[in-house]
């Protein structure tokens, strides 16, 4: 929709001195290309993970010290761990455990922050500057070392660390959502909105929050891979999940012992993870592309 | 402007008041929980279990016995001094603890940005004035690996290659420009990354202003609008993104300094937390915040510099 | 001999939506001392013209035909060759003077900038930028020059615009709508400005606007754009007094002050044309002829009409 | 552009005829700066009132103001006698529908979310309780109306242009049967021909409703062809308000032109 909203602009009754249009015809549809791409190959990756059980032959928690630290093979692909354990089934039941981390956190932060930021920037008053200073101060300090304190205090479990890293993400959605909501709300058509006497309820719904949410949306996707970075990392630092759960994190922490006799301890869960966040890098950018041509979201999280 | 600075300089104030407040409610959440911490790290031998009378005597020793605030507010009276309490893992006033620590994670911080900055910028205006050239892409690809690859992974990556495999360098540790090369480039990669990208887009729109066209039109060379007319304009929200990056280098750092064991606050924070080493967990985050919220004033003032049409009453 | 010579200009631009005609076979000339004024509504291409003939253009734009000035053709000269013209002997005044003034970089430095690129020492150049401002009637030029383009006045920055262009004393200029988005005391000043500009008797000028008031005021012959084509070119005087093609009429009529008498329907899409007259739709004398010819422009002395029923 | 003669002061004693719109000393300040000052005038039933100034001199804040837009820091403003500003929202939601505003920019007028039909069934929906059917066949009714066509339904905002767009606001508010409507340069962003065609159908309608207009432009001429008074207004306060002789002249002019 917005694509031909450029270009009509242009030719329309507001014609400025520089169209408006892309440059290359075809950037757009190869974008569009690469969302669906992006979106196929990140099916079937989540769609392995939710499998794993019944694709993989191994436990990946079966303890087999006799064959520790064996190479890639047929009976096992990427090769097995110090203790024995199967890399690739440890790798599909760790998309799964970073798929279920990342969707929770950033569900629990958008909600938050949509109807935080919503809420503020819509009712404004004593409760939007409020909301603001404590928007802007845990904006104002690294996050990931606020998440590293609260499961350092918590201590270390999957819930720990989605609640740790929601609260880390939480604030930037409510900003940009306030942002978005008061530059919406300052547009003509919600005045006429009120003008033909919409109640409050509708000017949010139908004309507030369909005009407003497309960069929220587009900063989820980046969201999502940068949650899996952070929660790799923190898994990393032996900080975010247990190890006896599979995750890529704490799989690349083990592996780094053996980096001179097992390098692809290393190197495979790392690649998995730049794969991922790859991925939805690239499916935020498209998603940009489609729905908020204008403005370039800088998703900027922790890892 | 002084005005404006007063107000920044406050704001600042009660950010760090409320990370440290944050952060010391969070890790006293667990009750009775401290005492018995200092005991595991002072008298206790290894699995020995405190008794209710070690506990109650620790305790009273360290006032553990008053409410929270009360408690938080000695450490903000104390910290207001320049004393934040002894660490109970290495049993040395924190501050000092911080002190032999800081520069390395400065030096390291400081090498990072100059690599990102000398190799972002630059790029970037290549990438844009051969937009959608070979070029143009090759950048653009490597940008998103450099966005979407864990620091921590490029770091191991590293390693191997120039330490384990070519000898190149040091695995790890601290001392002369030889031990910086690795973590210095880890931790950059991501903000090089977000800098090329900003700078490309910048340019790219700046380049389809009308003042650029109104430039063309006064028969300026080429060369001279992209520097003098354009990277300027196209620089001021890379400033600001900057300034931000400069958070998630010095969260990167935690885990860089970790790996790399670089004797910085970072790695510091880990062994606290680690150990729920409360005051040197408390010295630490407050060191961070502090150097994370100065730079980013730093960034907004420089940014009152440049752009002449932001004036703070 | 004319000074500058346009024919057969077409321009498109390649959209996702496919490419776009704005521009479709315009040819006119501009002699020495002439002014010509450009006139059209939104979407009639009149900008696009301006622009493409210092090729100002981005990049998806295909711009086609023939531009001599002083023989030798604007449009395929070297880049190099065309930067020594601009400026120089053709300069631009932008649409939106807000826009085209550079926010970070001091006014003083955007006029002289323009003296420094032709050899002239920095003190030299700023000296020349003073002199320009102060005729220019911007208040207190010395202080003016070191301000930045938003501590001005609308008016000041509008004529700091036309100042630049004007400074290196160029053959030919193309202002390119200088009363759009003007409320009206900003824009009774700057028609006092252009014909002020136009008294100079060398100077040749193209004038692009959307505004007959302007246009009748300054221009010596008129030129007016629809669908991207000239549909009429003539004196100025006597085609807005007696025009012939019926948009102009239409046009003419439905102002305020005519009478207000709206012209139906809305111009064409220019990514489809329609066969036949582009305005044929609209026209109250539409003839079947109209429909399946489209008609040529038709010379009757300095006067020429696009349409089957003269 | 000549300045406005002012030579006959506000009065509005000698009219006999009944208020529609009485606005009395509305002021507001914007931090330190005076937005309105005192600012008073009354329109009749029927009536084109307009409101001329160069941007910055408050006009669109009045017509904010009236509309309840915009909240002003003193003042009155009676609609049939009745004061607006103090009506609890009960009230207000009575006499919202007879209050209607036209924007200035068409492209952000209409909610790009939305379907144009979309738009302008919104206020039916929200004030009359309509069926599907009786909605869709007065939509229909209205597109009749305001010189549109089918095909434009089921089209988004940006598909159509800045003249549609001001006709399809106008089919929206005009199903309320407002008795006021506060135009704010309804035509400053539109080429010539496409305001002389929307001027035109403000001024059908106005025959048809008897609806009363405030005509909100900075062009004189085009307050000159459509109001029957002018209200002058220079930095937030009125200097004069006078008849407007010539659109009668004009309108005769026009029709023996026709």
């Amino acid at each position: 929709m917005v694509k031909i909203m450029k270009s009509a602009n242009y030719f329309g009754w507001h014609p400025g001195p520089f169209p408006q249009i892309n440059w290359a015809p075809y950037h757009k549809i190869l974008t569009n290309r690469t969302v669906t791409v992006c979106l196929m190959i990140l099916g079937v990756m989540v769609m392995l993970s939710f499998l794993a059980p019944l694709i993989t032959p191994y436990d990946p928690n079966a303890i087999d010290l006799k064959s520790s630290l064996q190479s890639p093979s047929v009976d096992h692909p990427l090769g097995t761990d110090h203790l024995g354990r199967d890399v690739l089934s440890r790798l599909l039941y760790g998309a799964k455990t970073s798929f279920l981390i990342s969707l929770s956190v950033v569900v629990f932060a958008l909600s938050l922050g949509i109807i935080l930021g919503g809420a503020a920037g819509y009712f404004g008053g004593l409760a939007d500057e409020i909301l603001s200073r404590v928007i802007d101060i845990f904006l104002s300090f690294p996050g990931i070392i606020f998440a590293l304190a609260l499961i350092g205090a918590l201590g270390s479990s999957v819930l720990n660390l989605i609640i740790a890293l929601g609260l880390v993400h939480w604030a930037s959605y409510a900003r940009l959502m306030r942002g978005q909501v008061l530059s919406v709300k300052n547009n003509d058509y919600v005045s006429s909105a009120r003008v033909i006497g919409a109640s409050d309820r509708r000017i949010l719904i139908k004309h507030i929050l369909p005009n407003a949410l497309a960069p929220v949306i587009v900063l989820a996707t980046l969201d999502m891979g940068h949650v899996i970075l952070s929660a790799a990392a923190l898994s990393f630092l032996g900080l975010g999940i247990p190890p006896s759960v599979p995750e890529w994190g704490s799989m690349l922490n083990a592996g780094k012992e053996f980096m001179r006799t097992a390098p692809y301890l290393t190197i495979f869960p790392g690649l998995a993870l730049t794969i991922t966040v790859v991925l939805f890098s690239l499916l935020g950018d498209g998603f940009r592309e489609i729905l908020d041509p204008e403005s370039e979201v800088m998703g900027l999280g922790a890892a | 402007m002084f005005h404006y600075l007063l107000k920044r300089l406050a704001f600042m104030g009660l950010t760090i008041l409320a990370v440290s407040g944050l952060t010391f409610f969070l890790m006293n959440i667990i009750p009775g929980g401290t005492a018995e911490l200092i005991l595991k790290h002072t008298v206790l031998e290894l699995e020995e279990i405190p008794t209710s009378e070690q506990i109650a005597e620790i305790s009273s020793q360290y006032n553990l016995h008053d409410p929270l605030y009360i408690q938080f507010g000695r450490w903000l009276a104390d910290a207001l001094h320049g004393d934040l309490g002894s660490s109970y893992i290495l049993k040395k006033p924190v501050t000092y603890l911080l002190l032999l620590r800081l520069p390395a994670t400065i030096y390291l911080a400081l090498a990072s940005m100059t690599i990102a900055i000398a190799l972002g910028v630059p790029l970037g205006v290549i990438c844009a004035v051969k937009e959608n050239k070979f070029t143009d892409y090759l950048l653009r690809i490597v940008t998103l690996v450099g966005v979407s690859m864990p620091g921590f992974w490029l770091a191991l990556l590293l390693i191997l290659l120039f330490s384990v495999t070519l000898k190149l360098v040091p695995v790890a540790g601290y001392g002369g420009i030889k031990y910086l090369i690795l973590p210095a480039i880890a931790l950059s990669m991501h903000t090089m990354a977000v800098t090329l990208r900003m700078v490309r887009t910048g340019m790219l729109e700046v380049m389809n202003q009308p003042y650029i066209a109104f430039a063309t039109s006064k028969g300026l060379p080429p060369r001279y609008i992209i520097i003098k007319h354009a990277l300027k304009n196209a620089l001021l929200p890379t400033l600001t993104v900057l300034g931000l990056s400069l958070g998630y280098m010095l969260g990167g750092a935690v885990v860089i300094e970790t790996i790399f064991a670089w004797p910085g606050v970072g790695s510091l924070l880990v062994d606290a937390i680690t150990a729920r080493d409360i005051p040197l967990v408390q010295g630490c985050v407050l060191t961070i915040v502090g150097i994370f919220v100065t730079i980013n004033l730093f960034v907004d003032l420089i940014y009152t510099y440049v752009d002449p049409r932001i004036r703070y009453g | 001999m004319a000074l500058l010579e346009v024919s057969h200009l077409d321009v498109g631009f390649n959209t996702q939506l496919g490419s776009v005609q704005a521009v479709n076979d315009v040819s006119f000339q501009i002699k020495k001392g002439e002014t010509l004024g450009l006139i059209g509504e939104s979407g009639s291409g009149k900008s696009v013209i301006g622009m493409s003939l210092l090729r100002l253009l981005p990049m998806n734009a295909c711009v086609k035909g023939e531009a001599f000035f002083e023989g030798k053709d604007l449009l395929t000269m070297k880049e190099k060759d065309l930067q020594k013209i601009r400026g120089e002997r053709i300069s631009f005044i932008p649409q939106n003077p807000t826009a085209s003034l550079n926010p970070l970089l001091k006014n003083g430095l955007q006029v002289s900038e323009v003296f420094e690129r032709k050899g002239h020492s920095k003190e030299n150049s700023w000296k020349s930028a003073l002199k320009v401002m102060e005729r220019l009637m911007i208040r207190d030029p010395g202080l003016s020059a070191k301000k930045y383009p938003h501590q001005l006045s609308g008016g000041m920055r509008q004529r700091l615009v036309a100042g630049i262009a004007l400074s290196l004393q160029p053959e030919l200029v193309i202002a390119d709508e200088p009363t759009k988005g003007l409320d009206s005391l900003t824009r009774g000043k700057t028609i006092e400005f252009f014909k002020h500009l136009e008294g100079d008797e060398d100077r040749a000028m193209l004038l692009i606007t959307h505004d007959l008031d302007l246009a009748y005021e300054i221009c010596d012959r008129l030129a007016v754009l629809y669908a991207g084509e000239i549909v009429e070119m003539g004196p100025a005087g006597e085609l807005m007094d007696l025009p012939s093609h019926p948009y102009t009429r239409g046009l003419i009529k439905s102002l305020p002050k005519n009478g207000l008498i709206p012209l139906e329907g809305r111009s064409p899409s220019l990514l489809e044309l329609p066969g036949g007259c582009y305005f044929g739709e609209r026209c109250c004398h539409h003839k079947k002829e109209c429909s399946c010819k489209h008609p040529q422009l038709k010379n009757s002395g300095a006067w020429q009409t696009r349409c089957h029923l003269n | 552009m000549q300045a406005p003669p002012a030579q006959k002061q506000w009065s509005v004693a000698n009219q006999m005829s009944p208020q529609l719109i009485e606005v009395k000393s509305l002021s507001k300040d914007y931090s330190r700066l005076k937005v309105l000052q005192s600012v008073s005038f009354s329109l009749k039933e029927n009536e084109t009132l307009g409101l001329f100034g160069i941007s910055g001199s408050g006009k669109t804040t009045i017509g904010r103001s009236l509309m309840l837009l915009e909240k002003p820091d003193s003042g009155e403003i009676l609609f049939r006698g009745k004061d607006l500003l103090k009506m609890n929202k009960k009230e207000i939601s009575l006499v919202r529908p007879k209050l209607q505003m036209i924007f200035q920019h068409p492209e952000t007028s209409l909610n790009p979310k939305m379907k144009v039909q979309d738009s302008i069934a919104e206020p039916l929906i929200i004030h009359k309780n309509l069926s599907r059917e009786e909605i869709h066949s007065e939509m229909k009714r209205l597109m009749r109306l305001v010189g549109l066509r089918p095909e434009h339904l089921e089209r988004y905002p940006h598909q159509l242009s800045g003249g549609e767009i001001q006709r399809a606001i106008l089919a929206r508010i005009i199903s309320l049967e407002p008795k006021f409507i506060v135009a704010d340069e309804p035509t400053s962003m539109l080429d010539a021909s496409v305001q002389a065609q929307i001027l035109r159908l403000m001024m059908k309608l106005q025959n048809d409703t008897e609806v009363t207009y405030l005509f909100i432009s900075h062009d004189l001429d085009v307050l000159r062809a459509v109001c029957d008074r002018i209200a002058y207004i220079e930095a937030g306060s009125i200097k004069s308000i006078e008849m407007n002789e010539e659109k009668r002249s004009w309108a005769e002019q026009v029709r023996d032109s026709e």
